[in-house]
């Protein structure tokens, strides 16, 4: 750690010009491969993106003590993006083109990855992702980890038409992106399953929404409608606890009413009271209560690395976790760090995932995820009682009229991002 | 209504005024000529900064007239525009532009278009900068004009902002307790200034002191719980038993 | 670059500038200037996404690609003109004005003056900030608007644009210093500190106070527009964030850092406060909150006049009274 | 709670009734139907849950409840069934049936019986079955309620049964209504199911409704009979949905009261901007958490006091805080409300980065205690406990500081000093003492109202700042310097707030109401309740 303070306290140096400069010179080895770290460790978004700049720290540790990658150290650049979406793009500006980073693991909100992307485009480097989003996206610059919509809320809705028998459905998000795309594909899901729109009801609430009274009220009052119904929940960080809490108190029990949530993991549940919520729903990619060798073997070395045995893991560490195995997979069969043959070489990698599986990276840059359905447990776990064949991330949902002609390929020689099935061409930019 | 206001430079009828039921004014009328001085006094509470807040705009009576110039409604216009009429107040305790110099406290308050975008665009003309100059003459202040007014004493601060309040060229000036805080010396020289000003504005002044008072030597209005207790010359007042009693306790 | 301020912060600096002429030489604290820096900003975007035209990854015509995935069918009416250049420059600057000439209008008229001020500019960047969220407006929710492409006719991730872009923002810095300084200079710059010092005795005299202040809150608001505007095709984004209170709050304490009631503090204080951010969140960012929490008490309590003061005061030996500044908030807390 | 009541269930059945009951089956039947639990998907379980509660056995409700506690696991080695009990990493098995000890098994040889949501409403329907006949008036009303939801046709028996034993009335009316919703699920004849309906459109509750609803749809009597009875209910409910938002309006009003009042107090009556009092909230959040941290490890018996013994606890740290900063940044600061509005601001990141510091970035848990869980029905009201209990405690907070200001001696000298500083200090009070009071109270107040906010929001070091503009919104709408506004003004802005909600939506209506309160304010500046006069404006 503190070596990488010094690299920053140099930085700082090297532009104030000439007061430390001098004594600490030399600091660019050509010996070791630079891997950037952009994510916030301050401001609204540094709780989520600190435990993600620590996860990549720790894999870097892991492999450095495995030798590293082509015999080379690795070696971490952090920077603090500081959730400044702005500050973002000159960030990744800062790591590509000043110090010379092969690979950068980073962003968490859809807007700092949509403000980094000009530059990734621009400097011609890779960005790793690893957090579910709403898809729309796919650029030759990017390896999307994290999950798309049809990776996580289309098996989710599957079970809850199999299992529990669900005709009405509640989606519930709050108001940004990524719960109005996912709910727009959801609707147009269950319009295409056969469930009328009187059976749909959609709500949006500001982020940080406190009051849930009158939306648990609506909710119930939809669900007395004599069919079998569930809400579907795109709600995101803080608001959670305390419509979580508003259903224990109102008495929805899952049994009655069952949500599942696609922004509520272990970290979220760690502020909660889970005894009434016993039977809720998360649909996940990874959970930390995965019974497999790697996972145990995964968490365990994540203790001993932070240094602190109650720390949880969640989906986006996973997501991490396959994207720098990826990476290192990758370079080590290209035998070079340079980036249009790392791209290349990237897609059809296959490396494990921490549920006892695999993930490939896919030509529209997705990956392969299986689908896994989690009920809340008293302890704040989740109890995976679903689990599909792995799922290929959709870039461009097919339920989307403006989407679903489009398709991502960015192998040679059709190189495109968002091509047009219908009309032959390869959709807007360069 | 009018009638009775005819002639007549500043005309208050039965104005009233009240805060959370304490009524500060209570059916007051008051008349002043053109070119007359009146002093006012009264123990504490008996209306009279009140009064001159509804004179100024600042405050709105619940009720009663208020004319200036026989005709024009001050009830209806704010502290700006009655401003510009040619009501010029001073307050009790003194308030000048303290991060401004002497003169330009004086070049602020001078006559002129007083708009936001005439105020943009202004330059300061040869007129102006004479009349600056005789006005800091009158006030004593010339060899101050640079310094910030922030650090001239409490007697000069006075002066200042009389001299603001003659640059303005009013045809009337509410000045509220001009004495206060002053040595005897000042005071004698603030009583003969006002004097000098009666000659060409009317003059409203409002004051405790009553060696001052007496040093105006002009009609003397008695306010108390917020009416008029007596009016006439200082003398007369003095023998009324109300104000007597009023002054001296029951 | 590891200081980061030159290229992104500038405009925003400029616009801080505007805020201490409001605040430091007129008594007014805006806690929401923000809002006129962003909706200038997206003006600007609203413009920069109708050119990208058909490159939008749905490659439709006329609506922005978020308006494609979110369904919607036609471009609402008020993002119609934004094609036109001279439209939507026209846009930065009346949008912001006249929100902030309305606003500003209603609340001098009615004497809402000092911390009932603060307090309501803060409402009101934090409705905009509410409603900017909301997809339903139309702004792009809280992704806000970004992947620009050109502006002008001239690819906006080029070196020479970019180059070219600094310059405005540069040039737009100076200009509005001048204008600033202009302004102060002036006799409506002396009205103003008048304003701040006595404002009851400015009125007296013959002032209409309000419209003073009307008159340089929409400048500064004009400004703050213009400054948005020239930030948005630099950082290739605007989204709500730019509305929230923090940051407009966090905007104030570089003016008193530098030095409030001077022209070059502000400037000095964005400057300084940055650096100082990007110094702390690099070595460590947990401090980096107490830091700057520590540097709002220890300037008001110890350095009224800021960085500039402390300057002017060393240089000059002169015993400058320091209730010169006071005044303001003296004034103002006649509200309270 | 379901948990709990199921645990009640189980010991009257083995305390009370086991030698009453004389339904048993061979142990060995009922091993083998339990040992088919262990075995496939949960449509498997699902069958074995049937066919175990067909056994009528009466030690399967015990057996189910664990089964729904996850508390049953298959020993991989041969594949039977157990009690599992966690000893440290491994389990301690019991044998189901015979209550022999089965030694303790390591984590990696047994596996879980899993259940989910489907498998637990089998399962309670299944016990309701089962304890229809229970001793226990509650344990049966339950099990009715249980069979109701279920509609669950094989029941019938049991219930005509039940229903033909029961004496206690309330509890009758429940089996009533269970066994119309069962009648009507059957294929019993046209005339009994009209009757069934209208037992149960009698009932005219929401669930009712929700019954009523699926059989709208239906052809012939029963349709016609079913859509006559959703119209009426939904007629009714309609009043009731209006007293609802009420309800709503004036919960969120009270919490809008709590985080207010201490501003009130700060900035009504001292004239101080604290941009720091959500964290002053924060901090009796905060010490709510460590308070029910300390009784969970220490006295866990004592859990349900937990807030009662928060109260004092949050009210002092907050009020220290305040007076801390009261009497080091604030009082150097009077008569600048510009400058104090900045200091504190800057207080309110050092506070929040602190707690952060200590207690980590993200939630903390702080649970209800059980007087505070769960909810009753008024008429067709939900009326939460938590809620309820804030409305009572912001009612009860207000009316303290009422009398203290009013009735103390404390509150005569603030008085004294927030109208006139000086003359207060020449009649002997000292002022800064008394300062640094108020503002002790002011911030102590929003301590509590922290311990109240922990019970519905996040406790995390942000929870101040999502009330800090709404406070005082509250307080200036209502009149600064007037605790009477600032209650109406609370409630007024809450109510208005969940009215505009159903129609606007969260967020609009939250947009609407803050430039209503914006416009307000030109109008009349000094808000609902205003003081007037020479004393606030000199």
């Amino acid at each position: 750690m503190s070596q990488i303070f010094d690299r920053r306290r140099m930085t700082l140096a090297a532009v104030l010009g000439a007061l430390l400069a001098s004594t600490m010179a030399g600091y660019a080895a050509d010996d070791t491969i630079k891997v950037g770290v952009l994510h916030s460790l301050s401001g609204t978004m540094a709780i989520s993106e600190t435990t993600l700049k620590d996860t990549v720290l720790y894999l870097i540790d892991e492999q450095n003590k495995k030798g590293g990658v082509l015999g080379k150290k690795l070696e971490a650049v952090v920077v603090d993006p500081a959730s400044n979406w702005p500050l973002f793009a000159e960030k990744a500006r800062e790591l590509i083109s000043q110090d010379k980073v092969s690979v950068v693991f980073g962003c968490w909100t859809s807007v700092s990855r949509k403000s980094v992307l000009p530059v990734f485009k621009e400097l011609n480097s890779i960005l790793f992702y690893p957090v579910q989003y709403e898809g729309e996206e796919s650029e030759r610059n990017v390896f999307y980890t994290g999950a798309a919509p049809n990776q996580q809320a289309i098996p989710a809705v599957d079970y809850l038409m199999k299992e529990e028998g669900v005709q009405r459905w509640v989606l519930a998000g709050t108001d940004y992106v990524y719960p109005r795309t996912t709910n727009k594909i959801l609707e147009a899901y269950l319009k295409a399953k056969g469930v009328s729109a009187d059976d749909i009801m959609i709500n949006y609430t500001p982020f940080g929404h406190s009051d849930w009274q009158s939306i648990v009220a609506d909710i119930k009052k939809f669900g007395s409608a004599g069919k079998k119904t569930a809400v579907v929940s795109t709600i995101n960080g803080d608001a959670n606890v305390p419509f979580y809490k508003e259903l224990g108190n109102q008495g929805i029990k899952a049994e009655d009413i069952p949500v599942v949530a696609f922004s509520v993991g272990e970290e979220e549940l760690a502020g909660i009271d889970t005894k009434p919520l016993v039977g809720h729903l998360a649909a996940w990619n990874y959970f930390e209560s995965i019974d497999s060798e790697a996972n145990a073997a995964f968490i365990d070395g994540w203790h001993k690395f932070i240094k602190n045995d109650k720390r949880t893991t969640n989906d986006p560490m996973e997501a991490t976790y396959i994207g720098f195995n990826a990476w290192v997979k990758a370079v080590e069969a290209a035998g070079t760090t340079n980036t249009d043959t790392v791209i290349d070489t990237l897609v059809g990698t296959t490396v494990p995932n921490l549920s006892g599986g695999y993930a490939t990276i896919m030509p529209n840059h997705h990956i392969t995820k299986p689908v896994l359905i989690g009920e809340i447990q008293d302890n704040g776990q989740f109890d995976i009682v679903s689990r599909t064949a792995p799922v290929v991330g959709d870039e461009w949902s097919d339920y989307l009229e403006g989407s679903k002609d489009l398709i991502a390929d960015w192998r040679k020689p059709l190189s495109c991002g968002n091509f047009n099935v219908v009309t032959g061409k390869c959709g807007g930019g360069s | 209504m009018t009638d009775k206001a005819e002639g007549s430079l500043l005309y208050l009828d039965n104005v009233s005024v009240s805060f959370d039921g304490f009524r500060a004014i209570n059916r007051l009328s008051l008349v002043l000529e053109p070119g007359e001085m009146r002093a006012i006094i009264g123990p504490n509470g008996a209306g009279k900064t009140t009064m001159m807040d509804i004179i100024t705009g600042k405050t709105r009576p619940d009720a009663g007239d208020v004319l200036f110039d026989g005709s024009v409604d001050l009830t209806r216009l704010d502290e700006a525009a009655i401003a510009n009429l040619g009501i010029g107040r001073k307050f009790q305790k003194p308030t000048v532009f303290e991060s401004h110099s002497v003169e330009d406290n004086i070049a602020l308050a001078l006559k002129g278009r007083r708009g936001a975008f005439a105020a943009l665009f202004h330059r300061r003309s040869a007129i102006e900068q004479d009349r600056i100059d005789a006005l800091l003459a009158t006030i004593r202040l010339s060899d101050k004009r640079d310094l910030l007014a922030a650090r001239l004493s409490h007697g000069q601060k006075q002066w200042l902002e009389i001299g603001m309040l003659l640059a303005q060229e009013p045809r009337l000036l509410l000045i509220d307790e001009p004495a206060a805080g002053m040595t005897d010396a000042e005071t004698a020289e603030t009583a003969s200034l006002l004097k000098e000003i009666a000659k060409t504005q009317s003059v409203v002044v409002v004051e405790h002191d009553m060696t001052f008072v007496r040093a105006l030597g002009v009609k003397v209005t008695v306010l108390h719980e917020g009416s008029v207790l007596a009016e006439g010359s200082l003398d007369a007042v003095s023998a009324n038993p109300k104000v007597i009693e009023v002054y001296l306790g029951r | 670059m590891s200081f980061t301020c030159p290229p992104t912060n500038s405009p925003f600096a400029a616009s801080i500038s505007l805020v201490d002429l409001v605040w430091g030489y007129c008594g007014i604290l805006s806690l929401g200037h923000g809002a006129f820096f962003a909706l200038g900003g997206y003006a600007m975007g609203m413009y920069l996404m109708r050119q990208i035209g058909t490159r939008g990854v749905y490659a439709d015509p006329v609506l922005p690609d978020f308006m494609v995935f979110l369904n919607w069918k036609e471009l609402p009416w008020f993002w119609q003109g934004f094609d036109m250049a001279w439209y939507a420059f026209l846009m930065v600057v009346l949008v912001p004005g006249v929100i902030a000439f309305l606003f500003g209008w209603l609340s001098f008229r009615s004497r809402v003056t000092g911390v009932y001020l603060s307090i309501i500019t803060q409402a009101l960047t934090y409705a905009l900030l509410l409603a900017f969220f909301r997809n339903d407006m139309g702004f792009g929710g809280n992704n806000g608007l970004t992947d620009f492409k050109d502006i002008l006719g001239f690819p906006i991730q080029a070196p020479g644009t970019r180059a070219v872009l600094f310059a405005a923002s540069a040039l737009m810095l100076a200009l509005g210093f001048v204008v600033a300084s202009a302004v102060v200079r002036s006799k409506l710059g002396k009205v103003l500190v008048a304003i701040r010092d006595a404002e009851s005795r400015t009125g007296f005299i013959g002032y209409r106070v309000e419209h003073y202040k009307l008159f340089v809150w929409t400048l500064s608001a004009v400004m703050a527009g213009i400054a948005g505007a020239l930030y948005v095709p630099q950082v290739g984004i605007i989204n709500p964030s730019e509305f929230d209170p923090a940051a407009s709050i966090e905007a104030v304490i570089w003016v008193a850092v530098g030095g409030r009631g001077t022209l070059i503090g502000p400037l000095i204080g964005a400057v300084a406060v940055n650096f100082g951010k990007t110094w702390f969140t690099g070595v460590l960012p947990e401090v980096w909150l107490y830091a700057l929490g520590t540097l709002f008490v220890v300037v008001t309590l110890f350095l009224p006049r800021g960085i500039v003061g402390l300057w002017g005061r060393v240089v000059t030996r002169r015993a400058a009274p320091a209730k010169e500044v006071d005044g303001s908030g003296r004034q103002a807390g006649e509200a309270a | 709670m379901s948990f709990f009541r199921l645990f009640t269930i189980f010991f009257a059945l083995i305390a009370g009734f086991q030698p009453a009951l004389a339904s048993r089956v061979a142990d060995t039947d009922l091993s083998s139907r339990i040992a088919a639990l262990g075995v496939g998907g949960f449509d498997d379980l699902e069958k074995a849950i049937a066919n175990l509660a067909a056994s009528g056995d009466d030690r399967v409700p015990a057996i189910l409840d664990r089964l729904g506690n996850g508390e049953l696991t298959v020993r991989k080695a041969d594949g039977l069934v157990f009690f599992a009990d966690k000893v440290g990493t491994d389990f301690r098995l019991t044998d189901p049936v015979t209550g022999v000890d089965a030694g303790l098994a390591p984590k990696a040889t047994v596996e879980k019986v899993k259940v989910n949501n489907r498998i637990r409403r089998a399962i309670a329907s299944a016990v309701g079955a089962l304890t229809l006949m229970s001793p226990d008036p509650a344990v049966r009303r339950t099990a009715a309620e249980a069979v109701m939801k279920s509609a669950d046709v094989t029941a019938l028996p049991v219930l005509e049964r039940a229903i033909a034993a029961e004496t206690v009335a309330d509890v009758r009316a429940a089996m009533v209504a269970a066994r119309a919703t069962a009648l009507l699920a059957s294929d019993a004849p046209e005339a009994d199911k009209v009757t069934a309906i209208a037992a149960i459109a009698d009932i005219g509750s929401r669930d009712a409704l929700g019954f009523l609803s699926g059989y709208t749809s239906t052809d012939g009597a029963v349709g016609d009979a079913a859509r006559k009875a959703v119209a009426a209910i939904e007629s009714r409910l309609m009043l009731w949905d209006i007293g609802q938002n009420l309800w709503y309006g004036l919960s969120l009003g009270s919490v809008l009261l709590l985080a207010a009042i201490g501003l009130a107090i700060t900035f009504g009556v001292m004239g101080v901007i604290n941009m720091a009092h959500g964290e002053m909230v924060m901090l009796g959040a905060y010490a709510t958490f460590t308070v029910q941290e300390t009784i969970r490890t220490s006295w866990p018996q004592l859990f349900d006091y937990s807030l009662l013994i928060a109260l004092p606890v949050a009210f002092l740290t907050a009020a220290l805080a305040g007076i801390l900063i009261e009497r080091l940044v604030i009082r150097w600061l009077y008569g600048r409300p510009l400058e104090t509005l900045l200091a504190t601001w800057g207080v309110s990141l050092i506070l929040q980065q602190a707690v952060r510091s200590l207690y980590g970035a993200n939630n903390r848990e702080v649970g209800n205690p059980s007087w505070m869980s769960g909810s009753f029905a008024l008429g067709e009201i939900q009326i939460t406990w938590t809620r309820l209990w804030i409305i009572l405690f912001a009612l009860a907070v207000f009316l303290a500081l009422i009398a203290l200001l009013k009735r103390t001696r404390l509150g005569l000298e603030m008085r004294a000093v927030t109208q006139n500083r000086q003359m207060a200090a020449a009649v002997g009070i000292r002022t800064p003492l008394v300062d640094a009071l108020i503002f002790g109270l002011g911030s102590g107040v929003a301590g509590l109202a922290g311990v109240a906010l922990s019970q519905i929001d996040n406790v995390s070091p942000n929870l101040g700042r999502g009330y800090i503009i709404d406070s005082f919104m509250v307080v200036v709408f209502g009149g600064v310097g007037n605790l009477w506004g600032t209650l109406v003004g609370a409630l007024t802005l809450g109510v208005a707030n969940k009215m505009l909600e159903p129609y606007a939506g969260a967020v609009l209506g939250k947009i609407i109401l803050l430039l209503a309160i914006i416009l307000f304010i030109q109008k009349r500046p000094r808000g609902l309740f205003a003081l007037k006069g020479r004393a606030v404006e000199a």
